[in-house]
């Protein structure tokens, strides 16, 4: 580990920039030259931050966590506790750091030339939303996790009232009743880990549980069940996915790719979080895999079912997060690798299937399988671009899904479950099939009913184009060579894995 | 025989505003009326919360001037639940608006109140 | 009432079942291809109690295919019970979380 | 043990479940919207009890002000009665 034991200059840049620029773009309201301005010059400095920023930790108050080792390189007793609130950035957040702002760059490029009137005030949401993400991926304290998760949670409602529909907007209101019960959860979770432990540091916390006194075990079981409660809910897993599937098929598709980000990266961080504090309890993993089984089955059953290809991609998301799911409650390195890896390229892939959608959309009859057709005469590159997406999410060769579906399939071979093996491999063919179903309808279906004078609706920005090339030279990239992300979450799964400590 | 001592009296009054708020939340139509069961949930984890901290014959955990350093770590109750809380307090107010901001726009679409009309899980 | 319905009744209530909803072919081929999904993926959920005991699983398997043909299509309770209604989720939330601490406390 | 202490405690646990039931079994929804804020209050005085003033001190105002005060805009801008 070469990162430096002091307070890093950059990572406080990843919360501070975002929120000078949704405060900025809240009081330019709707000039359209300056809120380009800013958005793009913020979101270019996020991704240039990300990527020359050094490796190591921010403190809040001052005083680091224990180290590897377990010894301390510094130690304040402020009132008996050490609190130690804590930001890391290492390689898994630089790579997840650094997709989420170039996704940020390409959702605010959208939006800029979509959007007609009031573009300040919901991009500055989308930048909170960038915001929540970064926070729940770097931290390492309980309590600014719990910040990160309930914030996300609101921005989410805030993000996806803006398309004005009746659904979305019940959509958001369900979405934000939830938020009580799995942050009030959370709060009580994290209330019970710092008063078994002490610490609200969470690599502190790890050290100090008290995981052989059979008193407190019920405690712990407490605590793990309500950490799994607001997991589910952040993630958008099994139970509550009907909301969470909700929240995505009704915002605006380019809006979805940045929910999604955040939701896979809340999904990853609390997924760590929980291996960590609770992975050597019984029945841990057990639930967390039945979890995530149940989300994958269930995700890709009610896809198949969907008229509506923003619903399609809404139930596969959840499913894929599934399998980010699986290959974290796994627990061996090479599931946390795949499950990690997962996430990068669902987030990639998701995204050219999204923009895909958002290309369907302003054609201008909406994104139902019944109603619209022969898209791919008007705009052959769209389909091109949507057939590469399901091939990717299918997990065929050259693409960047195929890599981590055979790490994952892999992993649990080695795990001693073939049964999950099964899972992977149903899930991916049943993504081609629910993907193809819309696919199909929609681009390559005869036009049946051309109707002259028909409402044609606007054309494709070329912005859309650029984004959608660029995210699938990503996706061939991460095919052909995988290492060049697996080199970044490799240490990771180790540090989780053999030292308690930071992913 | 359990004793009556103010920390199990608190627990119990937590235990039953989440059991009112969770009951409301779950059974009552009208959407500010889930809006204020929501709140009587918050209001009953903040409760829990700050009971966990309680400390039996213990002092306010403020350094005031008079109270001796040393003393004060071990008397004093416990700080994290108060933290936690502050927090709780504000996002609980924040969230209240988010909710009946949406009800309001929600009530104009629909000119009911009544979650079984507005809620309905109609899908295009 | 002892109604003995053929092969042919069963199989015919079977498809009209899927018809009932959202008739066009396209949605059709979603539903029958949800269905077989479904019956695939929970004989798999069965098989995964062979590693409590492996007869155990041989016989649960067996009940759950016998089960899943009995009840028709599954598809139809699947995406009643998927429906985004609040009560319905929190509901389902609930117990969940019930199953949660029940197992890991008795485990 | 019963002092004066105690006797508010108790007096401050029971109107808090008073109040949260009132204020769900009310059809009027300000006088609801009310009955919560009144609970909240007694949530104050309890915090008080539990050693945690500046707690008090929060709830009480969120409680007085905050709360009643959005819930109470959101009922003028929609409607007073709960509809049968």
């Amino acid at each position: 580990m070469n990162e430096s034991i002091s307070n890093l200059w950059s990572i406080p840049l990843f919360i501070i920039i975002p929120i000078l620029a949704a405060i900025l773009l809240n009081v330019l309201y709707s000039r359209k030259r300056a809120i380009s301005v800013t958005a793009v010059v913020s979101s270019l400095a996020l991704i240039v931050v990300s990527v020359l920023s050094p490796f190591g930790f921010h403190w809040f108050t001052g005083q680091p966590a224990v180290l590897p080792t377990g010894g301390y390189t510094y130690r304040a007793d402020l009132l008996g506790w050490n609190l130690a609130l804590e930001y890391y950035y290492g390689p898994l957040q630089q790579i997840a750091i650094f997709l989420a702002s170039v996704l940020l760059l390409f959702v605010v490029l959208i939006a800029i030339n979509s959007l007609k009137k009031n573009t300040g005030t919901y991009i500055s949401l989308l930048f909170l939303t960038f915001m929540s993400a970064a926070i729940v991926i770097m931290v390492n304290d309980f309590y600014h996790l719990w910040i990160g998760v309930e914030i996300g949670s609101l921005i989410v409602a805030g993000v996806v009232l803006a398309t004005g529909e009746a659904v979305s907007q019940k959509a958001a209101l369900k979405y934000t009743f939830f938020s009580a019960l799995s942050g009030a959860g959370l709060a009580i979770a994290l209330a019970l880990i710092l008063g078994v432990t002490g610490y609200a540091n969470i690599s502190d916390a790890i050290i100090a549980m008290p995981l052989n006194d059979a008193s407190l075990a019920s405690v712990l079981y407490v605590a793990f069940g309500f950490t799994v409660l607001s997991w589910i809910y952040a993630g958008g897993l099994a139970p509550i996915h009907p909301l969470k599937a909700d929240v995505y098929g009704s915002a605006f598709p380019h809006a979805t790719i940045l929910l999604q980000t955040q939701s896979k990266l809340m999904l990853v961080a609390i997924g760590l979080v929980i291996l960590r504090l609770f992975g050597t309890l019984p029945f841990a993993k057990e639930v967390m895999l039945s979890v995530s089984v149940l989300t994958m089955m269930i995700g890709v059953v009610m896809a198949m079912l969907q008229t509506d290809f923003r619903w399609t991609l809404a139930y596969l998301i959840v499913s894929h997060s599934g399998l980010v799911t699986l290959g974290i409650s796994l627990g061996t390195v090479q599931g946390i690798i795949g499950g990690l890896f997962q996430a990068v390229n669902d987030v990639v892939y998701m995204s050219v299937l999204l923009l895909a959608c958002e290309g369907i959309y302003y054609f201008g009859r909406g994104t139902s399988i019944k109603t619209v057709s022969g898209i791919a005469k008007r705009a052959p590159w769209l389909a091109v671009a949507a057939i590469i997406g399901a091939f990717a999410a299918s997990g065929v060769p050259p693409f960047n899904g195929f890599q981590s579906e055979i790490i994952l399939i892999q992993a649990s071979l080695n795990y001693g479950m073939p049964e999950l093996a099964i899972v992977v491999l149903m899930v991916s063919v049943t993504t081609f099939i629910a993907l193809f179903k819309g696919i199909y309808n929609i681009f390559l279906r005869p036009d049946d009913a051309p109707q002259a004078g028909e409402k044609q609706g606007m054309p494709v920005p070329r912005m859309l184009y650029v984004c959608l090339a660029a995210l699938i030279f990503i996706t061939i990239l991460f095919g052909v060579y995988p290492q060049l992300a697996i080199n970044f979450l490799n240490e990771a799964a180790l540090k989780v894995v053999y030292i308690p400590w930071v992913p | 025989m359990i004793e009556l001592n103010l920390q199990f009296l608190s627990f119990m009054a937590a235990a039953v505003l989440v059991v009112i708020g969770l009951g409301g939340m779950l059974f009552l139509d009208n959407l500010i009326k889930k809006i204020i069961a929501f709140t009587l949930l918050s209001d009953g984890v903040n409760l829990a919360l700050v009971t966990l901290g309680y400390v039996e014959g213990g002092i306010v955990s403020i350094l005031e001037p008079g109270t001796s350093g040393a003393a004060f770590p071990t008397n004093a109750v416990l700080i994290f639940g108060p933290g936690i809380v502050l927090t709780n307090i504000v996002i609980g107010v924040s969230t209240t608006a988010v909710l009946v901001a949406v009800t309001m726009v929600l009530y104009q679409r629909y000119g009911t109140l009544k979650a079984s009309k507005v809620l309905k899980g109609e899908r295009k | 009432m002892g109604s003995i319905d053929s092969l042919y009744d069963k199989v015919k209530r079977f498809v009209i079942e899927f018809t009932s909803g959202k008739g066009t072919s396209s949605a059709m081929t979603g539903y029958m291809t949800g269905e077989l999904q479904t019956v695939a993926f929970i004989m798999i959920l069965a098989s995964f109690f062979r590693i409590f005991s492996v007869p155990l699983g041989i016989v649960l398997l067996a009940a759950v295919v016998g089960a899943l043909f009995f009840f028709g299509p599954m598809i139809k309770a699947m995406e009643r019970e998927n429906s985004s209604g609040l009560n319905r989720v929190l509901f389902w939330v609930m117990i969940y979380f019930a199953v949660i601490i029940a197992v890991t406390l008795w485990g | 043990m019963i002092d004066a202490f105690m006797v508010i405690a108790y007096v401050m646990v029971i109107g808090i479940a008073i109040g949260a039931v009132a204020a769900l079994l009310q059809k009027d929804l300000l006088r609801a919207a009310f009955l919560s804020g009144a609970e909240s209050i007694a949530l104050a005085f309890l915090f008080q009890a539990l050693l945690a003033p500046d707690l008090g001190l929060t709830q009480a105002i969120v409680a007085t002000v905050l709360m009643p005060g959005i819930i109470i805009i959101g009922i003028f801008k929609t409607r007073r009665h709960e509809e049968e």
